[in-house]
C-alpha cells in the first residue's frame, strides 16, 4: 500500500514527520512515498492513500488518529483528492507535479513528464528557444512582469566568454511561499528551466540564490542538484546553490548579484542591465523560480499552449498565493484573469476568523492595500497598476476587521527601513523619516502638515529611490491613506 | 544546530576557508560554513578570511555587518524566530511575539523574522532549526517548556 | 679599483677578445678618472698581480 | 575647477543629445551629468564626483528625460543618441529638495563653526536645491551623537556629519586600491568605518583620498580644522618619491594650510600618498637650522654667522685646498632632491668655478646603471614610457620594486589596472604586498636568492628563445643583427636555462617557464623595476638584460609597453639628466667630446677638463689616501644613506673642508665645518623630472625661510670662487639648459606653465615633449643587444655570514627619513626592524620583537626583529630610514661593475640575540650630540 505524506516545508511545521513516523509504525507494510505539498495547506498534514480509484486523502491527520486511515474511519476523510474542488478548479501548469511525486525521484518526475521540454530544446537552435519563449508572452513571475523572452534575448545576442544563469529564489515577500512550495516539491522542474535558459542564451553555469529562511528549500535544491548531477542532467551546465543570510533586499536581482560576488547587498544603478553586464559583470539571465519553471511546459507543449491561457498581456498561469486570516489558505493556480473577490471566496472561502475582510494586500510588503471595494479587480498586472497596486509574485495576504491600516502603513515603512541596502537616500532616510511622520500622524501631531509631508516624501521615495524597494514601498501606505483615512485620525 | 558548535580554532577554520576560497563569490559561503562550525563569525576569523579570499579586512567586516544571519557573538543555546510580517500580522502574532519577547535570557533569544514562507499557515515561528506553523501562546509555552528555557 | 677592473673584464669577457679588449679600454677611458688609471697602469706596470688578462690588455693600451 | 560628475569616457563614438534645449556632443558611454556639465549646466550632485565611477545613491541629479518613464539618475544614465534632457522643472526641484530635507535631517547645523564651512557640497546643494526648512524637525532619529575619530595624526573623522555617500569608500577602492573602508551595517544605520576600528588601526595608508573625495566635513584635515579654509593656492610639484606629483599647496598667507593633489597633475590625476599629502611638516618643524653656520673642527661647536661670511670662508678654504693639494682636491654632490636648476648649477659650478669634472649625485647609489644600461641599449638614459602607459599593460613584470611602499601613486595606478584585468609577474625574494593583497595578486612570483636577478632574467630570455616566442620581425626591423645573433646563441646555452640555473637562483624552472611564456604571449608586457635591480655588483648588466627581453619580445615603442625604472627620489633623472655625473654634461654627453665642450666653454667663458671626474666612491677613496680635502654636498646625507658607514665617515673624516647643504644638521654634517641651510621645495621656483621624463613645475608657496633658496646659495658660494654667476630667476637657467642640451631645447617656463608639464625629449622634433620614446626607431638608431653573462658577486654566504641581506624602503618613511622622521609619519615606523623567516628566527631563538644584533664583514649593528612569512628562509630584511639603526654600518663596499652603484641588496650577514647595543651605535649615540651643538643653542 503506498502511502503519500508530504515534507514540504509547511506540512511539516504542522506535524507532517510525526505523522509519518506513526503511519511506519502502525502500518508496517505501508510504502511511504514523501512528497511535496498539493497547496491546500488547512488540510496539512494531508496523507493521501493509493487505491485502485485513485489517491484518497485525510487532512489535516494528527499521529494519534493514523490508525484510521487504515481502515478508512478517519474524521477527515476527503475522498479522491483530485476531485477536490479546490484543486480541480485550477489550472496547474507549474504545479502540477507538487503533493504527487516524490521530489527527489528522477524516475517520478520522468514518469510524469519531466525532462519533456529539455528534451525538445536541445535539437532546437538557441535563438529558435528565445522565440519560444518569447512567442509564449511568458513574463518575469517576481514582480516587475518584464517579458522573459526579451530579456533571454538580450543575453543571447551580447558577446561574452561566460554567460550565466541565475536563478532568484530569495523569495521574501510575506504572503507568498510558491517558490519554497516549486523547489520543495518539484525542484528538477526549475533545475530543467535552468538548463533550457543556459541552452537558449550560451550560459553553462547557474546560480540558485536561496533565501535562509528557507532551509528546507535549500536541502532539497542542493539533493536534487546533486541528484540530477549523477544522472548527467548537468554536463555542459552546472548549477551551484547559493544561500542568502537575512537580507531582503536581495531579492532585487542586482542586489541578489552583489550578494552572489560575496559582497554587501547594496542595490547597483541600471544600467548596464544584469542581462548585459551581470554577476561578474557577464551577461546574465536573471529570473524568478516560477518564470524558470514555466519554459519546461513552454518548450514541451508549444508556446501557443502557454499563450493561451491568461488575459490580456498577462499570458499563462499565476500562483495565487492564499494567505493571512483566510479559511482554506493555499496554492491556486490559474489563469491570469480571475478577480481577486473569486480567487478569497470561491477557493479560500472568506476569512479563518470568520469577521468581515476588510483589506487585502496583493504582491507583498511593497503592494497596496485594497478594500473590499476593489475585489473584483481581474488579477492580471495591467488591472493592478491601474489600481495603484501591484500583483506581484501573486500573494494575497487577507485582513478581517480588526486590522489598523495606520499601523500597516507604519510597518510598510518600519519594514524598509529595516530592510533597506541603505545606499539611496530616500530609501535610506526615508523610510525612518516615514515611521516618524505616520506616528506624528497617528499621535495627532500636526496631523494636516504631517500628511502633506507623508505625501511628499511617499513622491519623493518613488520617483527618487534607486530600486523597487524604496520605490514601491509607498504603495502600501498611500493604498492605506486613499482607502482608509479613517484608521489615521482615530 | 545550536550547542554544537565548536570551539575556536584557527588551523580548522582557515582549512575551512581555503576549502571555498575558490569558489566564485566564496564570501557568503565561508561566512555560512564557519557559522555552521561555531555559530558566529569570530573576531580572529576575519583576518583568516581577508587574507584567503584576498579582500581588505573592511570587506570582510562590511559584509557579516549587512547580513543579519550573521553573528560576531556565540548565540544562545536556543532561538525562537517568530514571523512579524503581515500575513502573520493578520493571524495575530504580535501577542505571540510579545508573550515570549519576556522570556529572552542567557539561553534563549527571541527574534524577528520576516517571513518564513509558511503565510497559509500563519502565524509561523522557527524554534531553533523548526518551522511551526500555526504559532500560537500554547504551542510558544510549550516550546519554552521544551527548551527548558523557561525563566 | 683591482676589484671594479676585474668585474668590468669579467663582463666584456662574452666577447671575441680584440672587442673585449676594446671596450674595457673604452670604459676605462670614459668612466675612470685619470689618477686612476694612472695607478691602475702603475699596478700593471708593477706585476698587474691578480688583475685579469682582459684588464692588463686593455690598461697596456692605456699607457701608450 | 569643474567637476564633471563622472570620469570621462574614451570612445570614437560621438553622441549627440540636447540637454535643456542645449544640444551637445560627447563620446558614448558618458553620463547625462558629465554632458550636462560640457555644456555649463550644473546639475545638483552630491554622490557623483568625476574622479569616481557613478554610484547612484545620493539621488539629486534627477533628471527627466524625453519618452521615458520617471526621473532617472543623470550619473548613472549614458547619453544616447537623440536624447532630450531637462535638468529643471517643478517636480525636479521639489525631489531635489526633499531629498536634501532628508539630509539635513540627519546632520549637525553647525554651518558656522565647521570647518568645512565655506568648502562643503552639502552646504552648497543645501543651497542649489533651495531648501528652506526640514519639514522633518531635528527631534528625528540621528546619528548626531556618533563618536569622532581623531586617531590619525593628519585628519578626522565625524560620523555625525556623514551623509553616507560613499564617496570615500569609493576613493580608497578605486583611486588607492587599499580597500580599507567599507559601509558597516545597512539601512538607515548604514555607516562609514574603517573596519571596526579606528582609522590608525586599520588597513589604511592614509593616502588623503578619502578625505578629498568627502563633499562635507567628515574627513577633514586637522590642519583646516586648526587653521580655516585657505585663501590661496599655488600649484608644484612634490618632493618625495620619482612620481612626481603635482600638488596644490594651499596657503593662509605664507602657512601651508594643506597640501591637495592637484586633478590636471598628469603624474598622479589627483591622487596622493601619505607622504606628499600630508608629511610636509618638516618644513618648519624646529630643528630645521636657517642660520650658516661654520666651524674649524668637527668636535667644535658650530658658529652661527652671516650668509656672507659663511660664504667667503668655504670659498676661501676650498681656494687653499686646491692650492695646496691640487685642483682636483675637491669636488661636489648634487642632490636629486634639488631642483633641475639648483643641480644643474651645482655641476656648473664644479667644472667651471672648481675647474675640475668631480661632481656626482646620490644617482650614484641608486640608478646609474639605468643610465648606463638603457643609453647602451637604446641610445637614452631614461625610461620607456608615461605612467599612462600601464592603462593599456597586458602583463606588467614587477622587478627589484616594491611600489605600494616606495612609489604609492604610481602603484595605485597599477593596481587599478591589474584589477580590470591585466596580469602581474614579480620577481623579487620578499613576498611584497603586490605578490598578494585585496583584489590583486601576482599570477607568478619568482622569489628569487639576492644577487641572482641577471639569472633569471637571463633565463626567460632562454625560454622566449629556445621556444620559439621572439618577435622575429621586430627584432629585424629595429635591432643591430649581428649583436642580436651573438646574443641569441649566448642566450640559448643550456646554462643560461630555467632549470640549470634554479638551484642558484632559487626559482622553480617551471613557474619561471610559465612567467616567461605569460611576458612573451600575453599582450603589451611591460617591464617596471626599482633599486632590487640596479643596487648589485650586475646592477648594469641586469638593466641591460631587461632590455635585450623586452627588445626580443618587441615590447618597446609604443604605449603599454617598456622598461621603466621607478625612480627613487623626486629628482633622480633631472639630476641625472643635468650633467652631475663625472664624465657627462648635460643631456648624458660626454666630457670628452670636443663639439659639446666647446659649446659650454663658449657659454661659460672658462675652459673645462676633457676627462671624467671622480665618482662618489672615488672622492671617499681619495679622501682616505689623502688627494681629495674638500667637498660641497648639496642636499645629500653620504654618511646615512651610502653604504659601508665605516668608510664614509672616514673619507668625510679625513678632509679638511666639508660644506653641508641642507634643511636639518643631518649626518653627513656631523662631518661638516660649513654647514649652509638650505630650503624647502615650498620656497622655490625651478623643475622636477620625474621617472617618466615629466619636468613639472615647482613654485614657491612661501619665502626661503633661511634667507635664500639653494640655487641663489651656489650662485653666491660660486662668485666667491671667483667665477661669477648672475641669474635673476631660476627660469633663466632652465633657458640656458634649453639653449645648450638638445633633448631640453623647447623646454621654457613659459610652455611649462602652458602645459602644465612636459615629458623630454623636448625639441623641434617634438615641441610637446614625448610620453612614449622609441616609437618607429631606438634613440640611439637600432636597438643593441649585450650579452649580459651573469657573474655571481663575490659577496657570499659564509659559515660566518650565512644569511643574505636586503635593504629597502617602506611607505610612511623616505630614503634616510631626515623629512619623513620629522613629521607624525613616525606613528607608523618609528624604528627600522629586521624581517626574518620564522625558520630563521626559530633556529636562532629569535622571537619576533628581540633586539638582534646584525653584523656583516663591515659592520655590526642591532635592531629589533620582526619575524615574517613575507621572507623567504636565508634572506633578512631592513630598512635605512633611521641613522641609529645602522643599516649602512653592515652594507659592503661591492658595487656595480659599471657604474659603482652599490651592491646594497646582497650582504652576507650573521643574526643572533643580543642584551645590547653594537659598539658602532654606542659611539654613534655618544658622537652625534657631540657633533651637532651649536653655540649659544
Amino acid at each position: 500500500m503506498k502511502v503519500y505524506v508530504p515534507r514540504d516545508a509547511a506540512a511539516l511545521s504542522v506535524g507532517a514527520e510525526a505523522v509519518a513516523r506513526a503511519i511506519a509504525r502502525l502500518g508496517p507494510d505501508a510504502e511511504i512515498v514523501r512528497t511535496g505539498s498539493r497547496g491546500m495547506f488547512w488540510l496539512e498534514p494531508l496523507v493521501e492513500i493509493e487505491t485502485p480509484a485513485g489517491r484518497v486523502g485525510y487532512g489535516p491527520v494528527e499521529p494519534e488518529t493514523v490508525s484510521s486511515i487504515f481502515d478508512g474511519t478517519h474524521p477527515n476523510a476527503l475522498g479522491l483528492v483530485e476531485d477536490l474542488p479546490y484543486l480541480k478548479n485550477q489550472e496547474r501548469v507549474t504545479f502540477v507535479r507538487c503533493g504527487v511525486t516524490d521530489p527527489l525521484s528522477i524516475a517520478d518526475y520522468r514518469a510524469h513528464g519531466g525532462f519533456r521540454g529539455l528534451e525538445t530544446a536541445r535539437n532546437m537552435a538557441p535563438a529558435a528557444i528565445v522565440e519560444a519563449v518569447l512567442q509564449s508572452g511568458l513574463r518575469g513571475r517576481g514582480g516587475a512582469g518584464f517579458p522573459c523572452g526579451i530579456k533571454w534575448r538580450t543575453v543571447l545576442n551580447e558577446p561574452a566568454d561566460q554567460k550565466y544563469i541565475v536563478c532568484n529564489a530569495d523569495e521574501g515577500d510575506s504572503g507568498n511561499y510558491a517558490d519554497r512550495m516549486l523547489m520543495e516539491g518539484d525542484p528538477f522542474l526549475l533545475i530543467e528551466g535552468m538548463i533550457i535558459a543556459g541552452l537558449a542564451v550560451g550560459a553553462n553555469q547557474g546560480y540558485i540564490y536561496v533565501r535562509s529562511e528557507y532551509p528546507h528549500a535549500f536541502r532539497t535544491l542542493n539533493d536534487a542538484v546533486a541528484i540530477a548531477r549523477d544522472a548527467g542532467y548537468l554536463q555542459g551546465f552546472d548549477i551551484d546553490v547559493r544561500l542568502g543570510a537575512g537580507a531582503y533586499i536581495c531579492g532585487e536581482e542586482t542586489a541578489l548579484l552583489e550578494s552572489l560576488e560575496g559582497r554587501r547587498g547594496q542595490v547597483r544603478p541600471k544600467p548596464p542591465l544584469p542581462a548585459i553586464s551581470g554577476l561578474f559583470g557577464k551577461p546574465t539571465v536573471v529570473n524568478n523560480v516560477l518564470t524558470l519553471a514555466a519554459v519546461p511546459t513552454i518548450l514541451d507543449k508549444g508556446a501557443e499552449f502557454y499563450r493561451d491561457l491568461g488575459m490580456g498581456r498577462s499570458r499563462g498561469t499565476l500562483a495565487i498565493q492564499l494567505a493571512g486570516n483566510v479559511k482554506h489558505a493555499g496554492l491556486v493556480e490559474k489563469a491570469f484573469g480571475i478577480t481577486l473577490r473569486e480567487a478569497i471566496y470561491d477557493f479560500g472561502g472568506g476569512t479563518a476568523s470568520g469577521r468581515p475582510l476588510r483589506a487585502v494586500q496583493v504582491g507583498g510588503p511593497l503592494g497596496a492595500y485594497f478594500p473590499e471595494s476593489l475585489l473584483d479587480t481581474p488579477l492580471d498586472y495591467e488591472a493592478f497598476a491601474a489600481r495603484k497596486g501591484m500583483l506581484g509574485h501573486g500573494g494575497v495576504v487577507v485582513f478581517d476587521d480588526t486590522v489598523d491600516l495606520a499601523r500597516q502603513a507604519r510597518f510598510a515603512m518600519e519594514f524598509c527601513a529595516i530592510e533597506s541596502c541603505g545606499k539611496c537616500t530616500p530609501c535610506r532616510v526615508g523610510s525612518t523619516r516615514g515611521v516618524e511622520t505616520i506616528d506624528k500622524i497617528i499621535g495627532t501631531h500636526e496631523p494636516a502638515k504631517n500628511l502633506e509631508l507623508l505625501r511628499d516624501l511617499c513622491d519623493l521615495m518613488v520617483d527618487g529611490s534607486l530600486c523597487a524597494m524604496g520605490g514601491l514601498t509607498p504603495y502600501p501606505v498611500l493604498s492605506a491613506l486613499q482607502h482608509f483615512p479613517e484608521d489615521f485620525a482615530r | 544546530m545550536t550547542g554544537c558548535h565548536q570551539k575556536w580554532n584557527a588551523e580548522r577554520a582557515l582549512a575551512t576557508i581555503r576549502g571555498l576560497a575558490d569558489v566564485p563569490g566564496a564570501l557568503l559561503p565561508v561566512l555560512h560554513a564557519l557559522h555552521t562550525d561555531y555559530g558566529h563569525v569570530p573576531d580572529e576569523a576575519v583576518p583568516l578570511i581577508a587574507r584567503s579570499l584576498r579582500l581588505s579586512e573592511a570587506e570582510v567586516h562590511g559584509v557579516i555587518s549587512f547580513y543579519h544571519d550573521f553573528r560576531r557573538t556565540p548565540p544562545p543555546a536556543h532561538t525562537i524566530r517568530v514571523c512579524r510580517a503581515e500575513a502573520c500580522q493578520s493571524m495575530g502574532c504580535e501577542a505571540v511575539f510579545q508573550h515570549l519577547d519576556g522570556s529572552t535570557g542567557p539561553d534563549l533569544a527571541v527574534e524577528t523574522v520576516y517571513c518564513l514562507g509558511n503565510c497559509a499557515l500563519a502565524p509561523a515561528a522557527m524554534v531553533d532549526s523548526d518551522l511551526v506553523g500555526r504559532f500560537s501562546i500554547a504551542k510558544a509555552d510549550r516550546a519554552l517548556a521544551e527548551l527548558g528555557a523557561r525563566p | 679599483m683591482i676589484h671594479n677592473a676585474n668585474q668590468i673584464a669579467a663582463f666584456f669577457a662574452a666577447y671575441p677578445r680584440e672587442e673585449a679588449v676594446a671596450s674595457v679600454e673604452d670604459h676605462l677611458r670614459k668612466f675612470w678618472e685619470p689618477r686612476m688609471r694612472r695607478q691602475l697602469v702603475e699596478y700593471v706596470a708593477g706585476g698587474g698581480d691578480g688583475l685579469h688578462d682582459l684588464a692588463i690588455a686593455a690598461t697596456q693600451r692605456l699607457a701608450t | 575647477m569643474t567637476d564633471f560628475g563622472t570620469p570621462k569616457r574614451l570612445s570614437d563614438t560621438l553622441v549627440t543629445v540636447e540637454i535643456d534645449g542645449k544640444p551637445v556632443t560627447v563620446p558614448k558611454g558618458t553620463s547625462v551629468l558629465r554632458a550636462a556639465a560640457e555644456l555649463g549646466i550644473a546639475i545638483p550632485k552630491l554622490c557623483a564626483t568625476d574622479s569616481l565611477e557613478a554610484f547612484g545613491s545620493c539621488r539629486l541629479c534627477l533628471v527627466q528625460i524625453e519618452g521615458r518613464r520617471g526621473t532617472p539618475a543623470s550619473c548613472t544614465t549614458p547619453v544616447e543618441s537623440g536624447m532630450k534632457i531637462q535638468t529643471q522643472s517643478p517636480k525636479l526641484a521639489k525631489l531635489r529638495r526633499g531629498t536634501m530635507e532628508l539630509y539635513i535631517s540627519d546632520h549637525p547645523l553647525d554651518c558656522l563653526t565647521c570647518a568645512a564651512n565655506g568648502d562643503c557640497e552639502l552646504q552648497d546643494m543645501a543651497g542649489a536645491v533651495g531648501l528652506r526648512e526640514v519639514r522633518y524637525g531635528y527631534a528625528g532619529e540621528n546619528h548626531l551623537a556618533s563618536k569622532k575619530d581623531e586617531s590619525n595624526p593628519y585628519f578626522t573623522f565625524d560620523p555625525a556629519k556623514c551623509i553616507v555617500c560613499s564617496r570615500c569608500v569609493r576613493a580608497c577602492e578605486e583611486t588607492q586600491g587599499t580597500f580599507a573602508l567599507t559601509i558597516l551595517g545597512r539601512g538607515f544605520d548604514s555607516k562609514v568605518s574603517a573596519g571596526n576600528t579606528n582609522f590608525l588601526d586599520s588597513e589604511c595608508v592614509s593616502c588623503g583620498a578619502c578625505v578629498q573625495a568627502c563633499p562635507t566635513a567628515t574627513l577633514m584635515e586637522k590642519t583646516v580644522i586648526a587653521q580655516g579654509q585657505p585663501e590661496h593656492s599655488v600649484v608644484t610639484t612634490c618632493a618625495y618619491c620619482g612620481v612626481g606629483c603635482t600638488f596644490e599647496a594651499q596657503m593662509q598667507g605664507n602657512e601651508v594650510v594643506r597640501m591637495l593633489p592637484y586633478k590636471d597633475g598628469k603624474a598622479n590625476h589627483g591622487h596622493s600618498c601619505v607622504k606628499g599629502r600630508f608629511a610636509w611638516g618638516y618644513t618648519s618643524h624646529k630643528e630645521r637650522v636657517l642660520d650658516p653656520m661654520v666651524r674649524a673642527r668637527i668636535t667644535d661647536p658650530w658658529q652661527k654667522v652671516t650668509w656672507d661670511e659663511a660664504i667667503r670662508h668655504a670659498a676661501t678654504e676650498f681656494r687653499r685646498i686646491q692650492a695646496k693639494y691640487g685642483r682636483d682636491s675637491i669636488g661636489g654632490i648634487t642632490s636629486s632632491r634639488c631642483t633641475n636648476e639648483e643641480t644643474y648649477l651645482v655641476q656648473k659650478m664644479i667644472r667651471a668655478a672648481f675647474g675640475n669634472n668631480n661632481v656626482d649625485t646620490c644617482a650614484r647609489v641608486c640608478h646609474s646603471p639605468t643610465g648606463y644600461g638603457l643609453k647602451t641599449a637604446f641610445g637614452t638614459s631614461a625610461g620607456t614610457q608615461d605612467f599612462d602607459s600601464v592603462e593599456q599593460a597586458d602583463v606588467i613584470l614587477v622587478i627589484g620594486a616594491n611600489p605600494t611602499d616606495a612609489h604609492p601613486v604610481f602603484a595605485s595606478r597599477m593596481k587599478r589596472r591589474l584589477r580590470s584585468g591585466a596580469k602581474l609577474i614579480v620577481i623579487d625574494p620578499r613576498r611584497i604586498d603586490l605578490v598578494d593583497s585585496p583584489h590583486v595578486h601576482a599570477e607568478y612570483h619568482l622569489p628569487l636568492r639576492p644577487g641572482t636577478n641577471v639569472a633569471v632574467i637571463n633565463a626567460i630570455a632562454h625560454v622566449v628563445v629556445t621556444e620559439g616566442l621572439v618577435n622575429g620581425p621586430y627584432v629585424a626591423e629595429r635591432c643591430e643583427t649581428a649583436a642580436f645573433e651573438h646574443w641569441c646563441r649566448f642566450i640559448a646555452e643550456e646554462r643560461n636555462s630555467p632549470e640549470a640555473t634554479a638551484a642558484q637562483t632559487g626559482v622553480p624552472a617551471a613557474d619561471l617557464r610559465a612567467a616567461a611564456r605569460l611576458y612573451a604571449n600575453g599582450g603589451n608586457s611591460a617591464i617596471y623595476y626599482g633599486l632590487g635591480v640596479t643596487e648589485h655588483s650586475q646592477g648594469s648588466t641586469m638593466v641591460m638584460g631587461m632590455a635585450n627581453l623586452a627588445m626580443a619580445t618587441g615590447n618597446l615603442g609604443r604605449a603599454g609597453v617598456g622598461v621603466n625604472p621607478l625612480r627613487g627620489q623626486n629628482n633622480v633623472q633631472g639630476a641625472c639628466d643635468m650633467g652631475s655625473f663625472p664624465h657627462e654634461f648635460s643631456g648624458y654627453r660626454h666630457v670628452s667630446e670636443d663639439p659639446t665642450r666647446s659649446l659650454f666653454e663658449a657659454a661659460w667663458g672658462v675652459s673645462l677638463q676633457n676627462e671624467p671626474g671622480l665618482r662618489i666612491p672615488n672622492m671617499l677613496d681619495a679622501a682616505v689616501d689623502g688627494s681629495f680635502k674638500g667637498i660641497y654636498i648639496q642636499g645629500e646625507d653620504i654618511a646615512q644613506s651610502d653604504p659601508n658607514t665605516h668608510h664614509v665617515t672616514a673619507g668625510l673624516a679625513a678632509m679638511e673642508c666639508v660644506v653641508v647643504q641642507d634643511l636639518f644638521l643631518n649626518e653627513t654634517a656631523s662631518y661638516a665645518h660649513v654647514f649652509l641651510p638650505g630650503s624647502s621645495f615650498l620656497e622655490k621656483d625651478g623643475t622636477f623630472t620625474n621617472a617618466e621624463r615629466r619636468i613639472g613645475r615647482v613654485r614657491k608657496a612661501m619665502p626661503p625661510r633661511n634667507g635664500m633658496a639653494d640655487w641663489e646659495i651656489t650662485m653666491a658660494l660660486s662668485t666667491a670662487l671667483g667665477y661669477t654667476m648672475h641669474y635673476a630667476h631660476p627660469s633663466e637657467i632652465m633657458d640656458e639648459i634649453a639653449r645648450l642640451t638638445p633633448t631640453f631645447a623647447g623646454v621654457s617656463y613659459e610652455k611649462l606653465d602652458r602645459l602644465g608639464s612636459i615629458q623630454w625629449p623636448c625639441n623641434a622634433n617634438a615641441p610637446e615633449g614625448t610620453p612614449v620614446m622609441h616609437i618607429g626607431g631606438f634613440a640611439r638608431g637600432k636597438g643593441r643587444f649585450m650579452i649580459t653573462e651573469f657573474i655571481p658577486t663575490e659577496e657570499r654566504t659564509t659559515p660566518r655570514f650565512p644569511l643574505l641581506l636586503t635593504t629597502g624602503r617602506i611607505l610612511s618613511q623616505y630614503n634616510v627619513g631626515a623629512q619623513t622622521r620629522r613629521t607624525p609619519n613616525s606613528l607608523w615606523h618609528d624604528e627600522d626592524v629586521l624581517e626574518i623567516h620564522p625558520h630563521d628566527a626559530e633556529f636562532r631563538g629569535i622571537h619576533d620583537g628581540d633586539l638582534v644584533a646584525l653584523a656583516s664583514r663591515a659592520g655590526e649593528t642591532s635592531l629589533h626583529a620582526r619575524v615574517s612569512e613575507r621572507m623567504q628562509p636565508g634572506v633578512v630584511y631592513t630598512t635605512f630610514h633611521h641613522p641609529e639603526s645602522g643599516a649602512n654600518v653592515v652594507t659592503t663596499e661591492f658595487s656595480d661593475w659599471a657604474t659603482s652603484c652599490p651592491e646594497y641588496k646582497v650582504t652576507a650577514v650573521e643574526v643572533r640575540k643580543t642584551a645590547q647595543r653594537s659598539d658602532w651605535q654606542q659611539v654613534y649615540s655618544e658622537t652625534r650630540a657631540s657633533t651637532t651643538h651649536v653655540a649659544g643653542d
